[in-house]
């Protein structure tokens, strides 16, 4: 089919050991950022590599049957391809094939892998953050939709790597009045993704302790947490792509990168958690507002 | 065979309902039978008639005593006439075989004798063309209705038999004044030369005189507020005798009340009556369909449905458009079937079970099959449902109503056969799917009879092509005032 | 070539009385099945003559000349009937108890079919209440309140669709789809039809398929009747026959979509009337999924979900763009496909297991793991993972909907798959996952015939998900014009594209990559369920460990303000006081003593005498 | 014990030579502290997460899953009824794991040497890789002890896992002398009457 040019494989294993690598530090920096808020010293920036060197090194590992393999597997397997398809920097990549549904799409899918697996453990526990991600999930759904309908309907179509074009030309999305607000409802919804503070149910630690990954251990930790590291950078670089008008080298992508993160971790630092009916009932009152008014405008 | 022997069907049930008391007295069992062979004859003649009217597209036209029409009575069998005097021929004869079994109350001659007289009254309303026979035709029909509904002497059929008498009476006292109006207008009773005359008599005698004649036989043909003693007076009276109520009675009351209608067409506040028939008709629908939705007792069930299906032709033939009167007629055909099916299984369940309550009904279908299914195929054609033969016809009468311009009317219709649907589905319900019980045995002429009845339903359901020319030919006879007029050989004598 | 159209409406409907005729187990699964297979094989068969031209067939029947037409257009709805129909036959092989069933399936497979076929209001109208009807005696057989319900309704939908053929002929004096389209579109310059009547008529043709469609206001007969009826016949049930209600929609734009847009004129951009159809489905696609979120029976969930999938279809036909029929046309596939494919593999829990609460269930993917498989690949199609049929269909509705700018019905589809993904991974716990409830230990593997039929309704799912060009190409020459282009794997429109091909190679890749870092670690050892953690107490076999009833509980506490109006009380309240008018108008006509009666007699007379003299 | 845990004993050991180091430097500065606190130590724990005493520095993170957790802190005096959670969690903890004991009481009973109820010396049912004195010991103790804890794990002396494995045998006579034969299934149904 494809003629297996060797460009892209390079590039594609070039880029997937980046976006893993910085995915790492992103999270370092998450934690790293949130002790100096609370002038603590803090863990060094790679700890979280450590951490997953340490998991991959359990000597034993336990599995609940071959859907609790399987979910880890799919969640990282589908990251990998939502990150595939975002117009990192100068690197095309596949964007060219994929638009802007697709990507939303394929960053949902792994919610599905890590539910597949934590159903299959059997443990209550992981039973209810299931019930709790996907009700954050629906919540955040509606919202999430009309800041994306609002972007579209501004620039007219759907294809990342033209958005990003008429970006550079035309100047980033935010400084489009109504796609500001259409920024803010993203943030909010960005903050629900991540699964940081406010709406960080999903896996609450004092209440139902790792809430879905609370069965998993050894390699199977190492791959959810490689996992999110992906999804950390994949769903950075498309808020990036999105808003803040995507970057022609790496660099400048990655400061765009860290400044959302940054502001996601603010917040975070912040705010007290969310019961998941407020959460519910808070994302179907303001930031569905904002988003209505965001695509009325741009209609 | 040249025509005049067409004058028998009238001839025969006059001639051997006095002969019963005769036979009575050779031998009582001997009674049963000879009923049966009489409207035996009666299905070869009227089924001859048929054939010849059909055949040579020509009405037979039976001049009383040799005498021409104005001063003689005529005879006029056209389509319609030739078609439903088989219909009523055959639904007697299998009434009379049913009557066999289900009749067992005692002077069964004076029943014999009353079935007869009840049959001849029906053919004459039809077959007459002179509006004066035509009141002594109603009067033969009406009065036999009533000795007939109280027939099984029980404290209700008295009941009904009473107020059907007095309704009855008011209704035909009017007809018979709204005659020697238009008599004493026209100066003639002979129906072709009223119509020629029509035109041109006083409009106020014209209007009550009409207005009259119609409200006369709309307490037959059970319009809206003047059929309150329908459900009662079929309720009340025997099995056999309910379903020739419902299967050509009443039609006859409606075939010579639209025969009048289309008759006076000349007369200036015609399309009024028609509104007003057309008022009456929906009203008859809706409220009989409603009346029927929390019935307990099956048979009064049945009996309200048939009086909306009634009305919905009296609404088809009120609405003055030759597809309407198509609609309509064909639509007394389909009814006449399925209603006969519907009485004749609910009444042999009444019988064999003792009751025609809905609690008799549960789990027929293990008890009585042959019967259940006959009843369930009746109730499924009532409700309209496609591959059975009213479908056909209600599409036809919605078709001219809105056709017509009276699109409340067929909207109101339409609700109310959601009613009708609903009923008709509990009932099959509870006979298929609720209770149970062993197996009885059931008679097999009645099963055949039953199983006839079901395949004429399938095949106009299926086919329908026939039937709809027969009813074309048929409303055609009755909207078509101008053939029938030259059809009549007059004397020309008179204004 | 003429009577082929013949066989393919009528053959099924033999069948059905054959099977009915000869109830003897072996005989009638087999009559039956031929009777589902023939259309299959004429549809295949005329397939290359539909791409060129139409075969058409004329028979009069009881003064109506019906015409049968089979063109590109109902070629596709005819396929995607029949498909439903061969995995509904194999499914009933292993579920039908009596011939009563085969019988009235196969009527409204034949029905289903005519009414794609017909081209002529009568034969359609025909069909349609034969339709309604077998489907309602399938009902009627288990539950007596469900199926009147769902008869009442669809019944008060085909007499306002006979309402609306009568105003028509009455206005065109026509029966027939073409002069009618023909006529209705002079009417424009003569104005025969009025606003108000073309506005009543779009009503009653509206609630007609809306019913049959289970659009919002309409749809409370759909779990009950989906539920109660045999299950593997539901697949059908739901997979064919809501798409006649959606063909109707199609039809109302072909007939009169010119002579609305001239009475309504437009409202921002959209068509008005096309505009009202997208809020219908739009709302049906919300509260249908918020309802199914909330279920406790496996069924109702699923009939749910089936009405909140058709209210894609509706969104997808309202935004009115060509685009958005293509999506609406791709989604009418895809939806019979995986909605069919739920509702076998629910027909054989049920069968295996005999429960059909979610309490009851549990931990049966070891049990029965081909069907898990094919539930696994009904989940992922219809929450819309990419590789999947469910994905494709639903992009192009996006597309359609976000490029005609209706952002608030778009936003309304994100809601609804959110919701989807909720209630089918909701099914994929409750159901398959975490520890078996004792009595369920013997369960075996579902009968074989079930078990190919599902295969059947996988395949596309997955072959369609691949290569969506296939559907999308046929659908281009059903319109006549490039909607979208592409080729067999990707799709292009005016403003995205999407390969399927490479999204599901780049899947493979990734899971191969993540499959390796797994494999690297320590090798697994398997423990049983019972091993949980369980803050440190010991946890023993009796234990149920899984939270299977109110699963959502706190989405029902964030709705409950919503949760308190529902439709289908308000209809049940309707029938009530319907009921009590009947009752008391009865009571008060036909109150027995003579004396009333005689004074209605002089009512009428006093009418007659001032109606007279006036 | 049940036949459950024989499966527990066959797993093989897969060592990886190569990474050894790089595994041991990793296991070292990534701690994750199972959040199970026994006795009256449990208080002790939290002030070395504050500004002041910070062992995140260290990599260290309170998790409340046992299944990702290495270090199981018994911090104060165990009875047989926590000691039965804390056999039940240390299994399912998976293979590097050490135990540090905080306080005297589980060395050697200390205050409450001659109480009935109190589990005298902790080490005959679990291995103990630190132990840190004091009757409930300061933070700067308690962060030593994990200094040594560290080291340990560097240089591979830190086997108290590979010590319960070897002879599982020893530990579980200890156990089911204090607790009787099979005491999981009794204690799991005693816990059912209440659901």
């Amino acid at each position: 089919m494809i003629g297996i040019d060797w460009k892209i494989v390079l590039e594609v294993i070039g880029m997937l050991i980046y976006a893993t690598f910085m995915g790492f530090i992103f999270m370092g920096i998450e934690r790293k950022a949130m002790a100096r808020i609370q002038r603590r010293v803090g863990p060094p920036l790679y700890q979280p590599i450590l951490d997953t060197l340490k998991l991959l090194g359990k000597k034993e590992s336990v599995s609940h049957g071959l859907i609790y393999d399987f979910g880890p597997v799919f969640a990282l397997g589908a990251t990998i391809t939502a990150l595939l398809f975002i117009p990192i920097a100068n690197f095309q990549l596949f964007s060219s094939n994929a638009d802007l549904i697709v990507v939303a799409y394929l960053l949902e899918v792994p919610m599905l892998g890590i539910m597949l697996g934590a159903m299959s453990s059997g443990n209550p526990y992981s039973a209810v953050g299931v019930q709790r991600g996907l009700l954050t999930m629906v919540a955040m759904q509606l919202p999430y939709g009309l800041a994306l309908i609002a972007i579209v309907q501004h620039w007219g179509s759907f294809k990342l790597s033209e958005i990003v074009a008429l970006q550079s030309v035309h100047g980033w999305s935010i400084t489009v009045p109504a796609l500001l607000l259409a920024f803010i409802v993203f943030d909010i919804v960005f903050q629900a993704m991540l699964g940081l503070e406010p709406f960080d149910i999903i896996t609450a630690p004092a209440e139902i302790s790792m809430g879905p990954m609370l069965e998993y251990g050894g390699k199977h930790a190492a791959l959810l947490f490689t996992q999110h590291a992906v999804q950390l950078f994949a769903e950075t670089a498309f808020f990036a792509v999105l808003f803040l008008g995507g970057a022609s080298n790496l660099i400048e992508l990655l400061i765009k990168q860290i400044a959302v993160l940054f502001i996601a971790i603010f917040v975070a630092s912040i705010y007290p958690r969310f019961t998941i009916d407020q959460a519910a009932k808070f994302f179907w009152k303001w930031p569905t507002i904002i988003g209505i008014i965001a695509v009325l405008l741009t209609v | 065979m040249n025509g005049q022997y067409a004058a028998l069907i009238i001839a025969l049930p006059l001639v051997s309902a006095f002969f019963v008391p005769v036979i009575k007295a050779i031998s009582k069992k001997a009674v049963m039978p000879f009923l049966l062979l009489v409207t035996l004859a009666q299905v070869g003649i009227a089924g001859w008639v048929f054939n010849e009217v059909y055949t040579s597209d020509k009405p037979i036209i039976v001049m009383a005593g040799g005498w021409r029409p104005p001063v003689g009575i005529n005879l006029y069998i056209g389509h319609f006439a030739a078609l439903f005097v088989l219909i009523i021929a055959v639904i007697s004869f299998f009434m009379a075989y049913f009557s066999i079994k289900a009749v067992k109350v005692e002077p069964l001659d004076k029943y014999a004798m009353l079935f007869l007289l009840l049959m001849l009254g029906a053919t004459g309303m039809i077959a007459t063309g002179d509006i004066f026979n035509l009141f002594v035709f109603m009067e033969i029909t009406a009065i036999t209705a009533y000795a007939l509904t109280a027939y099984n002497k029980t404290g209700e059929a008295a009941e009904a038999s009473m107020k059907y008498m007095i309704l009855g009476g008011i209704g035909s006292s009017f007809f018979l004044i709204g005659i020697a109006l238009i008599y004493g207008a026209t100066g003639t009773l002979n129906m072709a030369q009223i119509a020629q005359l029509a035109g041109n008599i006083n409009p106020t005698v014209a209007q009550v005189g009409l207005a009259l004649l119609i409200f006369g036989l709309a307490v037959e043909a059970e319009l809206f507020p003047l059929n309150a003693w329908a459900p009662d007076a079929y309720q009340a009276a025997p099995h056999p005798i309910t379903v020739m109520f419902s299967a050509f009675v009443v039609k006859a009351g409606l075939y010579a009340a639209a025969r009048l209608l289309y008759l006076m067409q000349a007369v200036s506040t015609w399309h009024s009556v028609l509104r007003l028939l057309v008022i009456m008709a929906v009203l008859t629908v809706v409220v009989a369909e409603f009346s029927a939705l929390r019935q307990r007792d099956v048979k009064r069930m049945i009996a309200y449905s048939s009086i909306s299906q009634v009305g919905m032709i009296a609404f088809a033939l009120a609405l003055g458009s030759q597809a309407g009167v198509d609609a309509g007629v064909f639509h007394m055909v389909n009814h006449a079937i399925v209603k006969a099916l519907l009485f004749l299984g609910v009444g042999y369940v009444g019988i064999k079970l003792g009751g025609t309550t809905l609690e008799d009904f549960e789990g027929l279908g293990r008890r009585m099959p042959l019967t259940a299914f006959a009843i369930t195929v009746g109730s499924l054609s009532a409700v309209g449902i496609p591959l059975f033969n009213i479908f056909w016809s209600k599409v036809r009468i919605m078709l001219a109503g809105v056709s017509a311009g009276y699109t409340w009317g067929v909207a109101l219709i339409l609700g109310a056969s959601v009613v009708e649907a609903v009923y008709y589905l509990r009932l099959i319900h509870r006979i298929w799917f609720a209770g149970g019980g062993e197996r009885l045995s059931e008679s097999f002429a009645l099963g055949a009879i039953m199983l006839f009845l079901v395949a004429l339903i399938l095949v106009i359901g299926f086919y329908p092509n026939y039937a709809w020319s027969l009813a074309q030919k048929a409303g055609a006879d009755i909207f078509d005032v101008t053939r029938y007029v030259s059809n009549v050989p007059l004397m020309g004598v008179g204004a | 070539m003429i009577n082929d159209l013949m066989i393919l409406i009528f053959a099924p409907l033999v069948a059905g009385i054959l099977a009915w005729a000869f109830d003897v187990r072996g005989i009638r699964e087999a009559i039956g099945f031929i009777g589902a297979a023939i259309p299959v094989v004429i549809l295949a068969k005329t397939y290359q003559t539909v791409l060129s031209n139409s075969i058409n067939y004329t028979i009069t029947v009881g003064g109506f000349k019906l015409i049968f037409q089979l063109t590109a257009l109902n070629w596709y709805f005819a396929a995607v009937a029949a498909i439903v129909g061969i995995a509904m036959a194999l499914g009933m092989i292993s579920t039908s108890r009596s011939g009563y069933e085969w019988l009235f399936a196969l009527m409204s497979y034949t029905g289903v079919l005519g009414v794609f076929l017909s081209q002529d209001f009568i034969g359609f109208f025909l069909l349609w209440e034969l339709m309604t009807f077998a489907s309602f005696m399938m009902v009627l057989r288990n539950n007596r309140h469900e199926s009147l319900k769902y008869f009442v309704l669809s019944v008060i939908g085909a007499y306002a669709m006979m309402l609306g053929i009568a105003i028509l002929y009455a206005k065109t004096g026509a029966l027939d789809f073409a002069t009618i389209r023909q006529a209705l579109y002079m009417d424009l310059s003569i104005g025969a039809i009025s606003k108000g009547e073309s506005a009543l008529l779009f009503v009653l043709f509206l609630t007609a398929f809306g019913v049959k469609a289970g659009a919002f206001p309409l749809h409370v007969w759909a779990p009950g009747a989906y539920s109660e009826a045999n299950q593997s016949y539901t697949s059908f049930f739901s997979g064919a026959l809501s798409k006649a209600g959606v063909y109707g929609i199609l039809l109302l734009y072909i007939l009169m979509g010119a002579k609305l847009y001239a009475e309504f004129g437009t409202f921002h951009g959209h068509l008005t009337f096309a505009y009202v159809i997208a809020w219908i489905g739009a709302i049906t696609v919300v509260v249908a999924s918020f309802l199914a979120v909330l279920q406790e029976d496996i069924r109702k969930l699923f009939a749910y979900s089936s009405v909140g999938q058709v209210g894609y279809i509706l969104l997808a036909f309202g935004v009115g763009t060509s685009l958005g029929f293509a999506g609406g046309l791709f989604h009418v596939l895809s939806h019979a496909v995986f909605k069919g494919l739920f509702w076998l593999v629910t027909a054989a829990i049920i069968l295996q297991t005999g429960k059909t609460k979610f309490k009851d269930m549990g931990g049966l993917a070891e049990k029965m793991p081909f069907t898990f498989a094919m539930g696994l690949i009904a989940v992922l199609s219809l929450s819309g993972i990419p590789p999947m049929a469910g994905f494709a269909s639903k992009w192009l509705i996006y597309e359609a909907a976000i490029q005609a700018h209706m952002p608030l019905v778009a936003g309304a589809i994100f809601l609804g798959s959110g919701l989807a993904f909720a209630y089918v991974v909701r099914f994929l716990y409750a159901v398959w996952f975490g520890q078996r409830p004792s009595d369920l230990d013997n369960v075996k593997e579902a009968p074989l015939p079930l078990l190919i039929g599902m295969a059947i309704l996988a395949i596309p799912n997955i072959l369609f998900g691949v290569a969506p060009g296939l559907v999308t190409e046929y659908i281009n020459k059903a319109f006549g014009s490039e909607i979208v282009g592409g080729d067999y794997f990707k799709l292009v429109t005016p403003t995205g594209t999407y390969n399927a091909l490479l999204v599901t190679i780049v899947l493979v890749l990734g899971l191969a990559i993540a499959g390796l870092v797994f494999l690297y670690g320590a090798t697994t050892r398997k423990i049983p369920v019972t091993n949980t953690y369980q803050s440190g107490n010991p946890v023993i076999e009796d234990y149920n460990l899984s939270i299977r009833r109110n699963f959502y509980k706190p989405l029902a506490e964030a709705l409950d303000f919503w949760l308190k109006y529902s439709w289908d009380r308000f209809y049940e309240r309707i029938a009530g006081i319907a009921e009590d008018f009947a009752d008391t108008l009865r009571q008060s006509f036909y109150n027995g003593n003579v004396q009333s009666y005689s004074w209605y007699l002089a009512i009428v007379l006093l009418i007659l005498a001032l109606w007279g003299v006036l | 014990m049940s036949e459950r845990n024989d499966d527990f004993i066959t797993y093989e050991l897969q060592e990886f030579k190569l990474f050894e180091p790089l595994f041991r430097w990793a296991r070292k500065k990534s701690l994750w502290i199972v959040a199970f606190c026994t006795g009256c130590g449990g208080i002790e724990m939290p002030p070395l997460a504050t500004a002041r005493y910070d062992f995140e520095r260290f990599g260290i993170m309170p998790n409340p899953a046992p299944r990702m957790g290495d270090l199981f802190l018994i911090t104060g005096y165990v009875t047989p009824k926590t000691l039965k959670r804390i056999i039940i969690t240390y299994e399912m903890m998976q293979d590097p794991k050490y135990v540090m004991i905080h306080g005297s009481c589980p060395i050697n009973g200390g205050v409450y040497w001659d109480s009935y109820n109190v589990v005298k010396q902790f080490d005959k049912y679990l291995p103990v890789d630190v132990a840190i004195a004091g009757c409930m010991p300061r933070p700067e103790a308690v962060m030593d002890g994990i200094m040594e804890i560290m080291r340990k794990i560097e240089s591979g002396k830190a086997d108290g896992w590979k010590r319960y494995r070897d002879n599982y045998e020893w530990y579980k006579k200890n156990q089911d002398e204090l607790f009787g034969e099979g005491w999981r299934e009794k204690e799991g149904k005693r816990w059912l009457a209440w659901i």
